[in-house]
């Protein structure tokens, strides 16, 4: 498969957005800036980026927990991310949400999701609409390992298999659901396997190396885009933080970490830049430093905002009905 | 005028509907050529295919869940769950998803949806599929909630339902899907939070909805011999609550009797029943009376059956109890 | 496999029980004796005789909405379930129950279910006390070909693999979920192949040979009681009557069932019986009369039955505290 | 005398049993080595072994069907969710069968099981991790529903929980778990259906449980001085309820306040304040109040979620209001 220029300069720039808006994140929770759960994507940026440089904006995903990943992929802006780490009224959800429920429904995200599997069925939905609608986008569907044991997951794989929705499930297999280990949860190794039980297609990949990730995904989308349904791609790879941040990771060998580190899927690309002389050193430095600005203005905005006002609480349960408020 | 069932006026309102916007659509165990378990959806397949009118898998939750993302996406899905009691399977998708992620998002995502579930007991179906399960939607915030009693009810609240855009829970009475009722030929959207005055009294409030409707109906009729002349007020709509309408009356009667077939232990009519001890506490001069089933499962046995849920007689007496 | 003579009329023996006691209730609900949902079992008697005769009694079984067969192929007493089909207070639950909820814990049986999918759970439950208190004790879990979508499925079977569970998975693949045909409601044509997604044993056989069901449900016994794990077995059958009484069944042709009708698991056997001389032609019209009047006492039972005191209605919810009934 | 917190009386209460029977366990989600999302079970795995406090894969369904069936023929398991909130994904087995399978059986199996549910707001967790669903499981029949408010009840509570043949959902609210408290050298079961009378009064009755007996404790504290005399009970156990005592509590306040954290709409405080209006009417000489969250999900940014959730401010300004 070849790839233009232009695109691996796009998947590059995802990548270190994610790594650099992940790590800032990081030092802010250290810092007692932000609060709440905070599941960080460092490690596993190839995945997210590979699957949504397959997609057009006016594609969907569904997203998990660990979101942060996924939405700076598909073309969140990191400014209303941040702010809504903070919990500031200009964040993406007007603070309501916090890190777990991050969405921007004009770019096609349906959403960070606090409930391991909850994804897989709604990203159906959205492939209902398309195909009932007779468009000819696609939903892709991140979730992880562990949450291939979840309700959830059957259903949906069945329920897209059946229909042939235009769905790419994308399992992000990071070794564990919080600690404990694939081995322990499941009683398989490739994640893949299980399209066997809706006769789809089910592929394994490395999921830290972007470029496999982007074709796997590129050519089930192209499946799906023609209404041959859904395809389940499994990226293997691993999260370099604990489940989230605080967790003192007790349950898995430091070796363990180490070795994956190694195969940090960013060094991978910018060896193949320059390498292929997709970009200079320089260019690529300074790619970094703009980032790195990026990143710095999306804290400067967060801490600029202001906390929404207590009123907003009670607003945007409905459409149209505003709940009492205290009356203190 | 012209008469319809009860399970009759509930295909009319989504029919309408359905010639009207091509977004509208239905999906669910058996809704298809089978025509839905208690026939509801029969004919609706024949006339707008299988497109429209989508058999499932019995995957509760994926059907929940395909509600809610077409919704997000722009469909206007009317899922159906072939008995309440199966809510239990999808709940996450309707209670932490459909209900949360427009507000979680900080309103940018509207979820039209409706979701009909069939309700109730008095067939004989026992404990896992005759279950009044409102309490636990009215609770929820993000969910409307709406229980029509009759043919008219159902189709009003149907049109509005579809119209809404948020998601709504449509229950409906399983042993009236048969019931008669006049319908006016062209059937107006029913607002929501507006109660319905069946019956106008003086004497006492009795306040119910769906099946129970009937039940107070029947009593306000045998209290009438005796002398005491009842108000029937019909919620239709569980949430939003018609406070006024309930409030109104209170001023007027002095004395409420609630009724519904839940079991009465975490009912809905004890929320009812608490905001107006809460509300309008001194506009009442006796004990706010709730008449429900009893607090055990719904039983197989007919007998058992019948002793469980709630009648009219019942109703009768918790009004008496309060002269 | 070789089976012994008692073994072969204690399979014949369970078969015409169900199938005489099945028709017997189709006729009591058509003439308004009994009431509320039945869910009948002609046809399809091989698997729950084929699975039940290959398990001692303190095995447990786990049954579904179309229990019958299933109950009566584990002991299960035709009075004490006849009158609870009459909602009688001698019936197996005291008529707080009916047809979908039948249960007797001596027996091993676990209860029919009304809750299609409910059953894959509940079994791995059980397995996990027999493994917990090291009893060599297995669970044989029923269920359908429809609720192999169900999200319990994929939990009970992830579970039962991953903990190596003394559970066999018997899938009666009847072809229909109620008026929704296999091939509309998966993208599969054997169950078994579901299996793969928990790296377990899955096999298909016919479901109308009782034999071929015995052998099979034999050998994954085998393997649970040694602590191998759970196997997953799909009969082929097909059921002869409406999804519950009462259905007119119009999604179905005629001549599908016509051609089932011909493939009939009874005659089947009694063909064996008598080619290999297990019972004379005597033999076999006399425990069909035995049957015949076995049937009849339990319908004399039920009718003897006196309907239960309503003030039971509140017992039984909990082991001590009583529930009010009505003051009426 | 000594202290433990909340958290660690939990544990105590399930290690006492699980020393003293064979057939107690424990499983749920990364309750092993990992000691559990809130670390109530520590140590336990280390203690016990991977047999008897054993990580399940994340299917909220296994975990509640494992209970059941691994009740039905002989264990005492402990399930633990995660957060009460994905109670909604195994909600079927619990509420259809758990709950249901005693009586549908007409009496004949016993399900020793108790459920724990980490419950409530105040960790910035947002909507789908800080609910408080007491009210769908009091409406339940066959559950009973269990909620402690300090390290001696959650003990207690849980010594009785493990010795009770039926299904019991144990709720825990999670802002507690690190909160000391002194507690008993050897402390006994605490019989379900008993409230605790923690503070006593004669001018109005404050009804709480979990989380808000602080609220309402502190709120005591500030009414006091203005000469406002309030009794506090913590129900302990919501079912089954300890009527007696909130009866005879009214009998000597004549007013009530209920608080709960819940949204207030649907609340479990609805249904007791409905039973009040109900059964001892005549005693209430002011409308019977209930300060519960505001009727929206929990938002995640702080300021909001302080806001939504109810305080003893919200407390004292609630039984002010009926004098
Ligand atoms: C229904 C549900 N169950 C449990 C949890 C708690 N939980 C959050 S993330 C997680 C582990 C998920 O593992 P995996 O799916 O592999 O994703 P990863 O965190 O590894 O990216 C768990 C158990 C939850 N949020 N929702
Ligand atoms: C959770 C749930 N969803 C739906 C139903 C309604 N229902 C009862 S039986 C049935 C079909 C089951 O099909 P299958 O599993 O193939 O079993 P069969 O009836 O063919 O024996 C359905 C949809 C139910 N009882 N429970
Ligand atoms: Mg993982
Ligand atoms: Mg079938």
């Amino acid at each position: 498969m070849k790839l233009s220029n232009e695109n691996i300069i796009e998947m590059y720039t995802k990548m270190i957005r994610i790594r650099k808006f992940e790590n800032r994140a990081m030092n802010l929770f250290a810092e007692g800036q932000i609060g709440g759960f905070v599941h960080l994507y460092i490690g596993e940026e190839a995945v997210a980026t590979g699957v949504c440089s397959s997609l057009r904006p006016d594609d969907y995903i569904t997203s998990t927990h660990r979101g942060h990943g996924h939405i700076i992929a598909k073309g969140g802006d990191l400014k209303y991310m941040m702010a809504e780490l903070f919990g500031k009224e200009t964040g993406y959800c007007k603070g309501k949400g916090g890190s777990m429920h991050i969405a921007d429904a004009t770019k096609g995200i349906l959403g960070a999701n606090g409930i391991v599997g909850a994804g897989h069925n709604i990203a159906c939905g959205a492939g209902l609409a398309f195909q009932y609608k007779g468009t000819d986008q696609v939903c892709a569907c991140f979730f992880g390992d562990a949450s291939t044991n979840q309700s959830t997951f059957h259903e949906g794989l069945n329920l897209a298999s059946t229909w042939k929705l235009p769905v790419v499930f994308v399992c992000e297999n990071n070794g564990y659901g919080i600690s404990v280990s694939q081995a322990r949860h499941q009683n398989i190794t490739d994640i893949s396997q299980r399209a066997v039980a809706y006769n789809i297609p089910g592929i394994t990949v490395d999921g830290n190396d972007v470029f496999a990730v982007y074709e796997a995904v590129n050519e089930a989308v192209a499946r799906a885009r023609k209404g041959q349904g859904p395809t389940l791609i499994e990226c293997k790879t691993y999260r370099w933080r604990g489940h989230f941040e605080g967790d003192p990771t007790v349950y898995r060998p430091v070796e363990e970490l180490e070795q994956w580190k190694k195969k940090d899927p960013i060094p991978r690309v910018e060896k193949y830049i320059l390498e292929n002389n997709v970009m200079t050193q320089a260019e690529l430095d300074q790619l970094n430093t703009d980032i790195d600005v990026l990143v710095e203005e999306a804290v400067d905005f967060a801490l600029d905002s202001k906390m929404p006002d207590v009123a907003s609480a009670v607003e945007d349960v409905y459409t149209d009905i505003v709940e009492e408020g205290r009356t203190r | 005028m012209r008469e319809l069932t009860y399970g009759q006026g509930i295909k009319e309102g989504m029919r309408i509907k359905m010639l009207e916007n091509p977004d509208v659509c239905i999906f669910g165990e058996d809704v298809g050529l089978f025509g839905g378990c208690f026939g509801v959806t029969a004919g609706l397949f024949e006339e707008f295919g299988e497109k429209r009118v989508r058999d499932t898998p019995i995957s509760e939750g994926a059907i929940i869940g395909a509600a809610v993302g077409s919704a997000a996406v722009g469909l206007r899905p009317i899922p159906e769950l072939m008995f309440v009691d199966f809510a239990t399977v999808g709940m996450d998708q309707l209670v932490n998803q459909a209900a949360k992620m427009r507000y979680m998002f900080g309103g940018k995502l509207n979820l039209p949806m409706v979701v009909r579930l069939p309700s109730g007991g008095g067939v004989a179906a026992a404990a896992q599929h005759s279950q009044s399960l409102e309490a636990w939607f009215t609770h929820v915030p993000g969910l409307k909630v709406v229980y029509p009693s009759n043919a008219q009810d159902a189709i009003g609240l149907m049109l509005t339902a579809i119209d809404d855009d948020n998601p709504v829970i449509y229950l409906e009475n399983k042993t009236l899907y048969a019931m008669p009722g006049e319908v006016e030929d062209e059937v107006k959207p029913i607002p929501f939070g507006k109660a319905n005055i069946k019956k106008e009294g003086s004497d006492v409030t009795i306040i119910s909805y769906g099946k129970q409707v009937y039940d107070a109906l029947k009593a306000a009729e045998l209290l009438a011999k005796d002398g005491i002349d009842a108000e029937v007020i019909d919620l239709r709509s569980l949430y939003p609550l018609d406070k006024e309408a309930i409030v109104e009356s209170v001023k007027k009667t002095h004395k409420v009797v609630l009724v519904s077939e839940e079991a009465k232990r975490g009912a809905y009519t004890g929320d009812v029943a608490a905001m107006i001890a809460e509300e309008c506490f001194y506009e009442c001069d006796a004990p706010i009376k709730r008449v429900g089933a009893l607090n055990c499962p719904i039983p197989f046995s007919s007998v058992l059956e019948s002793y469980v849920l709630p009648s009219a007689e019942d109703v009768v007496q918790a009004v008496k109890s309060l002269f």
